[in-house]
């Protein structure tokens, strides 16, 4: 049953190190919010999966929480590379990072096996390509009536599943509108849930066929406005597509980027905190380049 | 980047009104970001205006006024016929064979052209040089389109005589190499270059020079590229981009240009 | 590419004598009047498929139009026994009728599996029954990673979809609202489909993530108003509760099944022709009940 | 039909009563139509407000103001927190392990609370003298759900020595028949019928008799059943109905039977 509380509560109760935490949204309400929070609580020896880990986990790769990374395309989105991601494989700095590398497809279903209950899915991929030498979770299976070769991948089953949403009602029910992702998947293969919402409302006012995630699968609804900025909230708040750039700058050198951290994550106390001092220095910052 | 042509385009300019041209209306096109996103747009808003674009955000059928940055922008989504899930994208749209072209682009390419956007040199997957993204969507789009189109800088970084990594599959070593594993679709059946178009040999399915851009030569084609690369007996010349169509990219890239800036 | 055309026209032309046809909708939308066409036109040697093979296909059983059923349950819901489905077992009247029999799970999972073009679907089930015994289409599968024995159904591949809908723009993009049954599944898995509508409209007015079937996959579409009476449409009409409990009555013995649909479907021109003859019979009945 | 008994109440109604007394606020329920959807939703306009009932329509916590006739009425998918695919109600929901309860009723049940909805008599399968409606849902609410309740009129037609068909597994042939062909849940916990209540051996999950209703006596039961069923020595009496319950149920039934009456 949800229950709401503030997001540091959320993941300090839910979020243990050594989990495997799948914090999803394509493009579209990424949790960053949270993600933000587990750097705050200094998480520890993480796997995380996702199928575009961008700049929320380059962040935690960055900050040497990750231990494994699931993944299947790790770039910043119209920009480039992820430097932190590239510097812990290329450099493993400031850790190795053993790597789970699959398609968007096998990721996708991999997520529909663990919502489903079953131990694999099955897809028609991978077949000529390195990728199987490389992930023992990658294996063929014959199919029983046609005996056609498909590909099988195991279940993604995470301890912990991040979301984040437009609105909960007071029970706890959550409406997702807009590009929709995997989220209903991870958050019903997963463990537990976390979901950050823009806003309680009394009442969804979700039409029929509306994305309602249901209170009784997730664990912890926290309220956090702007919790998905840079990423966006249909109906909200655009995506601000002049961090990711700034991402990559920020993030190019360890020193910069631990200095971006210290300055705007570990140097607020939360969400709020970091959206006041994010919103000041962009605001000067346009002041002095017009 | 290439340079600025007399013909008053750019050879960038040129292979993007080249893709755009391979495309008809009412296929079913999968976008990716960037260079193919243009052309398939370039397409709809010129000779191909029902064209079905769909992008693996799980947008079908997205109409945007200006070129989306993301895979999933919110202007994709508001101009969609219908917006799914993603595990639905990949199952019911794209394993489903619904899709007729899948447009994909590369770090590395190979003379069947397989395709590499995983890793580049060092030593080996655990160790590279360079980490690039990774697989994404591409795999499967080179698995279960009717057919690919690549779109790619021709030179001989990017034209390997060997990939460091398979990441999807073109025609593997050729001939009915896709048949054999039980691939669905044609793979890849152009490659649109800033220097000409490449195709499969109908048999061999070894890449083959067919088509060349105005103002390019063989030569400088075949030093760009990381083997011996085959050229047609029958190789013809591109036809250079129309005005029309130079205009209505650059009007689109600058819509693009303005709505993005304003950001924040 | 969707075309608009009449009913019948849709029927003659997409539809062939042994055809596997699938006519879907989960109490909500079922496309009565397509399959009333059916009967005008004297499809023969049909394979149907359907999860609830309810009225619809108690007609075109009693009419002899079907060779084989694949269905998981075959009942007149809230009302008890399919009589015509009955006396085709027990009695093979008016000739036998080769059952392909699943549980609901099984077939929803083998229509996804036709939509995503795989050849078969793996689902936790029908593990101690007796249906595989008299089904060869179930079959055990092994996961490659846990060793864990599952079931594994064939792919639903049905050569014609025929589904009812609310609305279709004048592209032919179709809407479906409320309960959605397996309409995206079958229409995405068959070679061609029917989609009969309520009416056509400028704009669906659809929402984001309102379930739209696009019209490049949709082979016919036809407005035919009223077209899944005694179904219902959401927003349109009611479900004929009445007319279930007189189907019990009317379909109980050959004759008054056979002058029923004398009456009512070859009897009648189309579905227009149908409704007018129903409307006036049973206001008629009302009156003389009064 | 049971017959009105001087309490006040019928054993039909006591059945439905007790099944809905069963129920918790919370748990998720999955539902049929007919005698389970009376007992859930007696449950919930009484002293389970917060249960959870999901319809196999993929109706996710419907709230019917009146019964539904069909799984499928626009009154569940009105009143539903959600409404989702046939085929994610049977895999993300079902399959998925999210089911706290499943609700089944049957044509035949065995001692191992095994149950048969597909034939009975006649020359098997291919021949059977009465052809029933088949599985539906209900192989895999027996298998996924966490427990299951079964609630039947028990006489010795349908409390057989032998099923004709299995349909859907109870404890199969006893013991920990289930866990060994890997199924998730627990299995039928409780049957409820007209004359008590059912539950398995905690060992050889043979049925026993553990309630009786009252004024039922152990012979009338044992006599309603066509296997020697096994009495618990610790056989209790279930409490009669409260009169604020069978007033609710009686105005749920009212209210549905004016309901669909204007149907037309």
């Amino acid at each position: 049953m949800a229950q709401f509380m503030p997001l540091a509560d959320a993941i300090a109760t839910h979020v243990h190190d050594g989990d495997t935490l799948a914090m999803e949204g394509f493009t579209h309400l990424i949790p960053h919010a949270a993600g933000h929070e587990l750097i705050r609580q200094q998480k520890q020896e993480l796997t995380v999966m996702r199928m575009t880990p961008d700049i929320i986990y380059d962040q935690l790769i960055g900050m040497g929480l990750v231990r494994k990374l699931v993944f299947s395309w790790g770039g910043n989105p119209g920009v480039g590379s992820l430097h932190r991601f590239r510097d812990a494989v290329e450099k493993e700095w400031p850790r190795a990072l053993e790597l789970e590398e699959h398609s968007h497809a096998g990721m996708a279903c991999a997520y529909q096996a663990g919502a489903s209950g079953l131990p694999f899915a099955v897809l028609r991929g991978y077949a000529g390509t390195d990728m199987p030498h490389y992930n023992p979770n990658i294996k063929r299976i014959s199919c029983p009536f046609t005996g056609e070769q498909l590909a099988a991948v195991p279940a993604h089953r995470p301890d912990v599943a991040v979301i984040h949403a437009q609105k909960a009602d007071r029970a706890g029910n959550v409406l997702i509108t807009g590009i929709q992702g995997v989220q209903k998947e991870v958050v019903l293969g997963a463990k537990r849930a976390i979901v950050t919402v823009e806003e309680k409302v009394d009442d969804l006012g979700a039409g029929f066929n509306a994305i309602v995630l249901p209170h009784w699968v997730i664990a912890a609804v926290c309220v956090v406005p702007f919790g998905a900025h840079p990423s966006y909230a249909q109906g909200y708040y655009k995506r601000d597509n002049a961090f990711y750039t700034e991402w990559d700058d920020i993030s190019r050198t360890r020193e910069s980027f631990l200095a971006w951290i210290a300055d705007y994550i570990t140097g607020t106390r939360d969400h709020a905190g970091f959206m006041a001092k994010f919103n000041a220095a962009h605001s000067d910052k346009e002041r002095s380049n017009g | 980047m290439a340079d600025d042509t007399k013909a008053g385009y750019t050879r960038d300019e040129l292979m993007i009104v080249e893709a755009a041209r391979q495309l008809r209306s009412g296929q079913s096109c999968f976008v990716g970001i960037g260079m193919p996103s243009l052309a398939a747009n370039l397409a709809r808003l010129t000779h191909a205006s029902e064209i079905i674009l769909i992008y693996e955000s799980g947008t079908i059928g997205a109409k945007p006024a200006v070129l989306p940055l993301s895979i999933g922008d919110q202007e994709l989504a508001e101009t969609a016929d219908a917006v799914v899930s993603v595990p639905e994208i990949f199952t019911y749209w794209l394993q489903g064979g619904r899709i007729n072209i899948g447009f994909l682009g590369a770090a590395q390419i190979d003379r069947y052209a397989n395709i590499n956007t995983t890793v580049i040199g060092g030593d080996g997957y655990h160790h590279p040089k360079v980490r690039l993204p990774g697989a994404g969507g591409a795999p499967e789009i080179a698995t279960s389109c009717g057919e690919v189109f690549i779109l790619l800088r021709q030179n001989s970084k990017s034209f390997v005589d060997k990939l460091d990594f398979i990441t999807s599959v073109g025609h593997l070593d050729g001939g009915n190499a896709r048949q054999r594993i039980g691939m669905p679709g044609r793979g890849p059946t152009r490659i649109i270059t800033d220097l000409g178009i490449l195709e499969p040999h109908p048999e061999s399915r070894e890449l083959m020079l067919t088509r060349i851009h105005p103002g390019v030569t063989v030569d400088e084609v075949l030093a760009a590229t990381g083997w011996p690369l085959k050229v047609s007996e029958h190789l013809q010349q591109t036809e250079p981009p129309s005005q029309h169509y130079l205009d209505v990219m650059r009007d689109l890239q600058q819509r693009t240009a303005k709505a993005h800036a304003g950001g924040r």
